[in-house]
């Protein structure tokens, strides 16, 4: 292991009083605090980090940054972790991916010498014949082949991700000296400012430069650290730019998550995320030992790492030649300094594991372990993609830049144009004070806007003209490919040859190229590979390269982790004031929407039977529960159910059933008159909230004129369901000031009194079970109380309470069918058999004409009584009705239950008209496949059809 | 030379392997005529497929599919590649099982890989009405002799190791509806098959050719459209082009199109996301779908978890996804395998889907005589494609609405006779 | 009915950091009663606020204009009976006890805007959301009603939501206070 | 996340409300024939461009308003309906 760290640098992040130990492949490394994975292993002589995809070719560092193809590692149970900008944390353990049996022998690299055929999209073209092959074999050889880290699915948990609401008035994605310059010009205009920055620190590429650069980032990072109004986030990404500003942004460096969403409803976005640099295309130029320029003045300035011994340059630009400075000042022999401006070329790198020979464009082969290229620029527009951009191309800057954007979207640094620091900061202060007036405008009409929020101190600031002075564009070099084939998508081992190739092939549109040969689709989307891939495209059809576009780059920016896009996972759940109860004595629960309710307490047939015999109490909270208030609530009741209400008197309640404007049956319930204007409405408890929406919706936009309140009291009122023959005997024990005398308070009646001291609780009589019983609808805050009293008041009397389940058995005996379970998104009322109550002849009510139009039909399902003639077999629920001597489908069992009070199964279906009527025999398909007999009963109810036991 | 111009086969990848030969064309951009007997508008799947049943088994030849972009740069490259035919209602379950039928075929049919994956799909019940649609639809699918069952938690996880089938979730997984024959396709490759031999037997595919009206006559609105009239031709960005048969096979902006024939459709347009994570070596081996929890994912032979999940609810025409897609469906995704959440997401796109009432498809002729519609394709159409080009190719070439396609009639939203097709179909990838 | 206990959908007692810098304590008990009117009804001339914001009466009761024509009372409990007599009821005005449909948590201190804003979209500032700023928004996924009363200017949103969210919504807003020094008692979860 | 203006409000997430969909005039239903009907049910213009639509503010003041929304670009305007 030999040493590279170099003596300290002016810049270095490194603390070299620390000493972080961890592993890299099993074996013990140290770094400092500030290394990267990669810097701290490449200090340590580490060459290679990864194999390539496809053909699994040794890589070692090419960027050096977070954008680095070959620097993907898995990190304890974290695949894909990118050694290129993370940090280093004392006990990590490091290995390389996709590599068996490991890095150094790979197996997978054997792909190489079968390269030649692996031509883009060569699975296409082979593999079909024989067919079981395919899929027995070559697709599981395939998916072995499958690139990235392992995934601990079996030993990871969801863990601590979080996230949080912003509203700053300006964001600025890249704390580069642009995006620095802007935030304080922003902040000094009296703007709230995020700035966001993706590496640890603030500085973009000053932070890499020589003194005069470390110079200006010392003032600039004394300035956003001492102005109040910045949110300085570091180690974090703008990850997304959505409509209307709505920004991501995922933070690193919090100290409560790994990860934590934050998402900003920003007045400004300004963009200065920087420029990416964009590797060359030529033989070999897949090497480790090839490296770009910012790389290898990363690697020395910020982590005093040399990076080779001889080294080859190739440069193109500035920061090439400053490359050249760098080298040489970290002991790298420069051996030559290629000008690409001057039409120089490299053409060819070899070795074995590492560079060790660079062929010139002039012929010449100069050995070195080094190679430096430095050939323009990739302007990452994401973000300016998903605020509508479409940028284009500049033949004489080599780059892509914006077209149009958004007011509330603003660019500044390298992504804008060129300058020296000075000018980059000049024009970053400019867009810094443009966003903050678009903002401030926006926030004074938000204010204005808001009832809640405070009047607006000051007048609305004036709309400002964007006179800034642009940056310029300088001249680069068109450098994307030698005049050899090299690699153009590292991640995916997609090279130029398989692009000419794709394009020959008729996939000559850069979106189905994309498509045909994977190329930018791999971790980096694209941020190093699309310009030189659109470029290939250009040279394949021979035309510009603005003629080509580019691919429209999708969010995210930069990938995110699963579990800091969900965060804290909030799934309400609601809970009746009598649950704790419920799970104290023995309750077996059932999610129910969002309720967690009773399915029963052991045994749900004794429980069903109890009822039948003593009496049972039921937590029916979850009923949607609605009070209805003011002059006109009968006529929107005419108008929401298919029944009649102007007639309900005080103190009585009636069965009501809505259908959709299209006729199907949607809901039904209960509503009870509790005084002249005062009604209370039940809902089924999953239809509850899309009952009130509705109410609200025909009273404010078709009945503005109608006088109703609507409030929703279901969790303030428990309710309580008390059936059975000994029901009465037991309230009367209890309720204090209602007669519940048959003769006082007879069947479908209300009545308000005192329950156990409880004043205020309505009470209805009603029989969803078939037997005598009363809804008891108490104040929450003192319903455990009643709940308790009517178990202690009646224990010589059996009572006992009976869950969902019992409730399901005690219904279906007495054939109440259920909204969305014995009816389906296509039931009529006539299916439902509410003939007898649907009235007609109403001018209006929701649905009517489809309503007149179902009653007219005779082919549509009827649901009926169904009993098998086995009275031990019970079908289960969704079995099919079929023709007895095929397969055609008549119908099928939508309910069914065995029940305990005749000993036999009963159930509820729809079946086709032809066999509704009573005594008809069907042919009932099991789950098994039997086929067993039923006969259709006259009566939905299989007990009590004339309703003798409730009328009690 | 196979019926479909230059054949491919191991043989002629080791031969342009040792030769370095050039591969042909695909599909060719051939010069458009003035008038076709068919023209289809959209290149897509649907598109593709009914221009090469209707040369394949009709010999109709003399067809133009027109794109305004490329080809299958819609929902056809957009979705989630998931085929299976376990529906709901007799006439969803026939349909879509012949359709899985010419999956099956398609590769040695088209003589292109489409890397068909048939590798058992399974939609998980979380509460016991969710099990009750399941078993509905098991029921239903084996009376059509559909390979469909319910299955309990156990065999669950025997299937499928990383999905949390412990009792005490939030969303616990009562058991599932197993279809083994479910799975996924290389969807680019189908477009690309049909594309290729459609184009190797006549069909003109005319790309980056955009229509702008549909040229009526007759009919009792303006201009001619409108029901009672017929069809005479397309106006495009590239010219007018005649032909008595216009078919709009364009998804999502089915509602633009038909307008122009004056057809008002029983559509909205909303987008449908989809999202991909970075590859990490294969650990899912299903295709796994939760309805309740609105998310359906399967792993790519890459390695990349596939996302999907239902509709946008606001309908529009923008395709440039939500940040809240992305929140939901981790989070739901987390709460079926909590262990997979240190996995990244890397891109998200989205689709337009074409969304009628009864989530069933609009298919045949129209009011308008030789206006024909192959949309309302909603979140389904990729599965549908094959089977939906082979019956609109029949409709077309016979005048006779295909049998299996009857009950998907644009009459049904004035008799009123809706497909029941929402219970399986509303998040039923 | 006074002389009965009044139990609360929230198990826990009151939560706060050591260093005071955020608390939250259950206040379901409270009295609170939901007004609507007509637009010809006296009854917001009576109370004297308007949609988005609250005042407190010289009684202590805190009358929110919670919605358009709708408003929130809010008294120690006990007080439901006499906030409803003391109430205009000419024209169409509906007066609803509220008291055990809604629960209600006070959350305080410097650091519980931050705590909120991991949960709430709303634009907490100073300017958008003064003191004394009434407004209705999702809190952890649960549509709450929320008010910002501050004590002595120590800043305190009420937040109030339906009763059967209580016990999620407290777990879930004492989940988010963790981070601020909040010791989560094992037995509150938001499950 | 887009922002709807609604009407009492101040604007708001559109998380924060429930979208109705487009604008449709209900014909009677006590004349109305089934033609009339279906269309009112199930056609729409579902236009790429401005649609008149209204919203519901669920977790704000509760009250239905209409706006215009461009279905291209997401903008929203003050409708004249509303």
């Amino acid at each position: 292991m030999s040493s590279n760290r170099l003596p300290i640098r002016g810049g270095e992040l490194l603390d070299r009083s620390t000493n972080l130990s961890f592993t890299w492949n099993g074996r013990a490394y140290s770094g400092h605090e500030g290394d990267t994975i990669a810097s701290a292993l490449a200090a340590a002589g580490v060459e290679i980090f990864s194999r390539g995809m496809k053909y699994h070719r040794r890589r070692g560092i090419l960027t050096a940054n977070h954008w680095d193809p070959n620097l993907s590692v898995q990190v304890g149970d974290e695949p894909n972790v990118r050694a290129g900008s993370r940090r280093l944390v004392d006990g990590m353990q490091v290995s390389a991916q996709n590599v068996w049996p490991s890095l150094r022998w790979d197996l997978g690299a054997v792909n190489r010498l079968v390269g030649r055929y692996l031509s883009a999209g060569f699975y296409y073209k082979t593999f079909m014949r024989p067919q079981f092959l395919w899929h027995n074999l070559y697709q599981r050889v395939l998916r072995k082949f499958a690139p990235g880290g392992r995934v601990h699915w079996k030993t990871g948990t969801h863990g601590e991700y979080d996230k949080r609401y912003a509203h700053p008035d300006v964001l600025v994605a890249g704390g580069g000296p642009a995006g620095m310059a802007a935030a304080l010009s922003a902040a000094e205009a009296g703007a709230s400012v995020m700035l966001v920055e993706q590496e640890p620190e603030l500085g973009g590429h000053l932070r890499w430069g020589g003194p005069d650069d470390l110079a200006v980032l010392a003032d600039l990072n004394r300035a956003v650290h001492s102005t109040p109004g910045i949110e300085v986030l570091c180690d974090s990404i703008v990850t997304g730019r959505y409509d209307h500003n709505w920004v991501a942004v995922v933070q690193r460096n919090h100290e409560i998550a790994p990860e934590r969403l934050i998402k900003a409803r920003v007045g400004s976005l300004i963009v200065a995320p920087g420029l990416v640099e964009r590797p060359y295309v030529f033989a070999g130029n897949d090497l480790p030992g090839v490296m770009l320029a910012g790389a290898v003045r990363r690697l020395i300035n910020l982590w005093a790492v040399k990076p080779g011994n001889r080294a080859v340059v190739l440069s193109a630009n500035s920061e090439g030649d400053a490359a050249v400075a760098d080298l040489e000042s970290a002991g790298v022999e420069v051996v030559a300094v290629l000008d690409a401006r001057a039409g120089e070329d490299v053409v060819g790198a070899r070795g074995r594991g590492r560079v060790t020979s660079v062929q010139t464009g002039d012929g010449r082969t100069l050995k070195a372990d080094l190679l430096v290229t430095a050939t323009g620029w990739t302007a990452p527009t994401s973000l300016l993609n998903m605020a509508g951009d479409r940028p284009v191309y500049d033949r004489i800057a080599a780059r892509y830049f914006p077209q149009s954007l958004p007011d509330n979207v603003l660019v500044t640094g390298g992504i804008a144009g060129d300058g020296s620091t000075t000018e980059l900061t000049a024009h970053g202060r400019e867009t810094g004070s443009l966003a903050a007036q678009r903002a401030l405008r926006l926030r004074h009409d938000r204010l204005t806007q808001t009832p809640r929020s405070a009047t607006p101190d000051s007048a609305l600031p004036a709309a400002i003209a964007d006179n800034r002075i642009p940056l310029r564009r300088s001249p680069h070099p068109e450098c994307y490919r030698s005049t050899t084939h090299g690699l153009v998508d590292y991640s995916e081992d997609v090279s130029s040859k398989d692009l000419i190739q794709a394009t020959g092939e008729g996939f000559d549109s850069i979106e189905l190229m994309k498509r045909y040969t994977t190329v930018t689709m791999g971790p980096g989307q694209g941020k190093l590979e699309t310009v030189n891939a659109a470029a290939v495209l250009a040279e394949a059809r021979a035309v510009e390269m603005a003629d080509i576009g580019t691919t429209v780059w999708r969010p995210p920016f930069s990938p995110v982790s699963l579990g800091a896009l969900a965060g804290r996972i909030f799934e309400p759940v609601r809970r009746s004031a009598l649950q704790n109860w419920h799970e104290t004595n023995g309750a077996t629960n059932l999610l129910a929407g969002q309720w967690v309710r009773p399915d029963h307490y052991g045994d749900p047939m004794t429980e069903a039977s109890n009822v039948r015999e003593n009496v049972g109490i039921i937590d029916v909270t979850p009923l949607g529960k609605l009070d209805l208030r003011g002059p006109d609530v009968a006529n929107l009741l005419d108008l929401v159910y298919v029944n009649r209400w102007q007639k309900l008197e005080v103190g009585r309640v009636r069965y009501g059933a809505m259908v959709a404007e299209d006729g199907v049956v949607s809901d039904d319930g209960v509503t009870g008159r509790l005084a002249d204007s005062h009604y209370l409405m039940t809902t089924t408890s999953s239809g509850a909230a899309a009952v009130w929406e509705m109410l609200e919706d025909w009273l404010q936009t078709y009945r503005p004129d109608w006088e109703v309140h609507v409030t929703p009291v279901t969790g303030g009122l428990t309710s309580i369901n008390v059936a059975g023959p000994r029901s009465r005997e037991l309230l009367e024990r209890l309720v204090e000031n209602v007669d519940l005398s048959a003769g006082a308070f007879p069947y479908f009646s209300v009545r308000t009194g005192t329950v156990s001291g409880v004043q205020d609780c309505i009470i209805w009589r009603i029989g969803f079970t078939g037997e005598l019983s009363y809804e008891l609808h108490v104040p929450s805050g003192h319903a455990l109380h009643v709940w308790e009293s009517l178990l202690s008041n009646g224990s010589d009397l059996g009572v006992a309470p009976f869950g969902i389940e019992a409730q399901r058995i005690l219904r279906l005996e007495k054939g109440h069918y259920i909204v969305g379970q014995d009816t389906d998104g296509l039931s009529k009322a006539s299916t439902a058999g509410l003939g007898g109550l649907v009235k007609l002849d109403k001018a209006d009510t929701i649905g009517l004409p489809e309503l007149r139009a179902a009653f007219e039909r005779t082919d549509l399902p009827v649901l009926v009584g169904l009993q098998p003639d086995d009275p031990m077999i019970v079908p289960d629920e969704a079995c099919q009705i079929v023709e007895a001597g095929s397969n055609e489908i008549l119908g099928r069992v939508t309910s069914s239950r065995m029940s305990p009070t005749l000993g036999r199964s009963v159930c509820l279906a729809q079946v086709d008209p032809s066999l509704a009527s009573a005594g008809t025999a069907v042919t009932v398909q099991l789950v098994d496949g039997r086929r067993i007999t039923a006969t259709v009963q006259e009566h939905h109810a299989h007990v009590d059809p004339e309703g003798a036991r409730q009328r009690v | 030379m196979s019926r479909h111009g230059y054949r491919y086969s191991a043989g002629k990848l080791l031969r342009h392997g040792l030769t370095r030969g050039a591969w042909p064309r695909m599909w060719n951009r051939p010069e458009r005529r003035d008038s076709y007997d068919v023209v289809i508008i959209g290149g897509g799947l649907h598109g593709l497929a009914t221009a090469y049943y209707l040369a394949q088994n009709h010999g109709i030849t003399n067809v133009a599919v027109v794109d305004k972009g490329y080809l299958g740069g819609g929902g056809s490259g957009r979705n989630t590649a998931i085929v299976r035919s376990n529906y709901l209602t007799p006439e969803g379950v026939a349909f879509y099982d012949r359709s899985l039928h010419l999956y099956n075929t398609m590769a040695a049919d088209l003589n292109l890989n489409v890397m068909l994956s048939r590798r058992g799909h399974l939609t998980l019940a979380h509460t016991d009405s969710a099990l009750r649609t399941m078993n509905w639809r098991a029921e239903v699918n084996k009376l059509l002799d559909i390979d469909s069952a319910v299955i309990g938690p156990a065999e669950v996880k025997r299937l499928t190791p990383s999905l949390d089938v412990s009792p005490n979730t939030r969303y616990p997984i009562l058991g599932a509806l197993y279809h083994p024959p479910g799975g996924i396709v290389r969807h680019d490759a189908v477009v690309w098959g049909y594309a290729r031999a459609a184009d190797h037997l006549g069909v003109h595919l005319l790309q980056e050719t955009e229509v702008l009206d549909i040229i009526c006559d007759g009919g009792d609105g303006p201009d001619g459209k409108g029901p009672g009239g017929r069809v005479t031709g397309v106006r495009t960005s590239r010219g007018d082009i005649s032909s008595p048969v216009v078919v709009n096979c364009t998804a999502g902006w089915a509602s633009l199109i038909s307008n122009m024939a004056g057809v008002p459709l029983a559509i909205t347009t909303h987008p449908l996301q989809a999202a991909v994570t970075e590859p990490c070596k294969v650990f899912l081996p299903t295709v796994v779908v939760s309805g309740s929890l609105h998310v359906y994912v399967s792993q790519t032979d890459r390695g990349e978890l596939v996302f999907g999940a239902s509709v946008d609810p606001v309908g529009t025409y923008r395709v440039n996804g939500t940040l809240e897609f992305t929140e939901e469906l981790a989070g739901h995704v987390l709460e079926l395998m909590p262990g997979i959440s240190k996995m990244r997401l890397m891109r998200q796109w989205s689709g337009l889907c074409d969304m009628t009432p009864d989530y069933s498809p609009i298919m045949g002729h129209t009011p308008v005589e030789g206006y024909l519609v192959d949309v309302g394709w909603g979140t389904y159409g990729f599965k549908a494609g094959p089977v939906a080009g082979e019956t609109m190719a029949e409709t077309i070439a016979t005048g006779r609405t295909a049998e299996l396609i009857a009950a998907f009639t644009i009459d049904r939203f004035t008799d009123g006779d809706l497909v029941g097709e929402k219970g399986a179909a509303a998040v039923g990838h | 009915m006074s002389e009965l206990d009044f139990v609360s959908p929230v198990a826990s007692g009151a939560l706060s950091a050591s260093g005071g810098g955020i608390a939250l304590e259950d206040l379901s008990d409270r009295s609170k009663v939901l007004v609507r009117a007509g637009r010809s009804t006296a009854a917001g001339t009576h109370l004297k606020v308007t949609y988005g914001h609250s005042r407190r009466r010289r009684d202590g009761t805190l009358i929110c204009g919670s919605r358009p024509d709708e408003w929130t009372l809010i008294a120690d409990p006990g007080q439901g009976a006499e906030l409803l007599a003391s109430l205009p009821d000419e024209g169409f005005v509906s007066v609803v006890d509220i008291t055990h449909g809604r629960a209600m948590f006070r959350l305080s201190g410097p650091d519980s805007v931050d705590a909120l804003a991991k949960v709430c979209n709303i634009d907490l500032a100073d300017d958008m959301t003064p003191d004394g700023a009434v407004f209705s928004a999702s809190v952890a996924k649960v549509t709450c009603d929320l008010v910002r009363s501050d004590v002595a200017d120590r800043r305190t949103y009420l937040i109030s939501c339906e009763r059967s969210f209580g016990r999620f919504l407290f777990a879930a807003i004492a989940d988010a206070c963790a981070e601020f020094g909040i010791d989560v008692p094992e037995d509150i979860s938001m499950h | 996340m887009i922002v709807v203006p609604c009407p009492n409000c101040g604007p708001r997430n559109s998380s924060d409300l429930r979208n109705a969909g487009e604008l449709v005039s209900r014909p009677d239903p006590d004349t109305a024939s089934l033609t009339e009907w279906r269309s009112y049910l199930y056609l729409r213009e579902n236009p790429a461009g401005w649609v008149t639509e209204t919203w519901y503010c669920r977790t704000g003041c509760r009250r239905y308003f209409t706006i215009e929304r461009n279905t291209a670009t997401n903008e929203i305007r003050d409708s004249e309906n509303s």
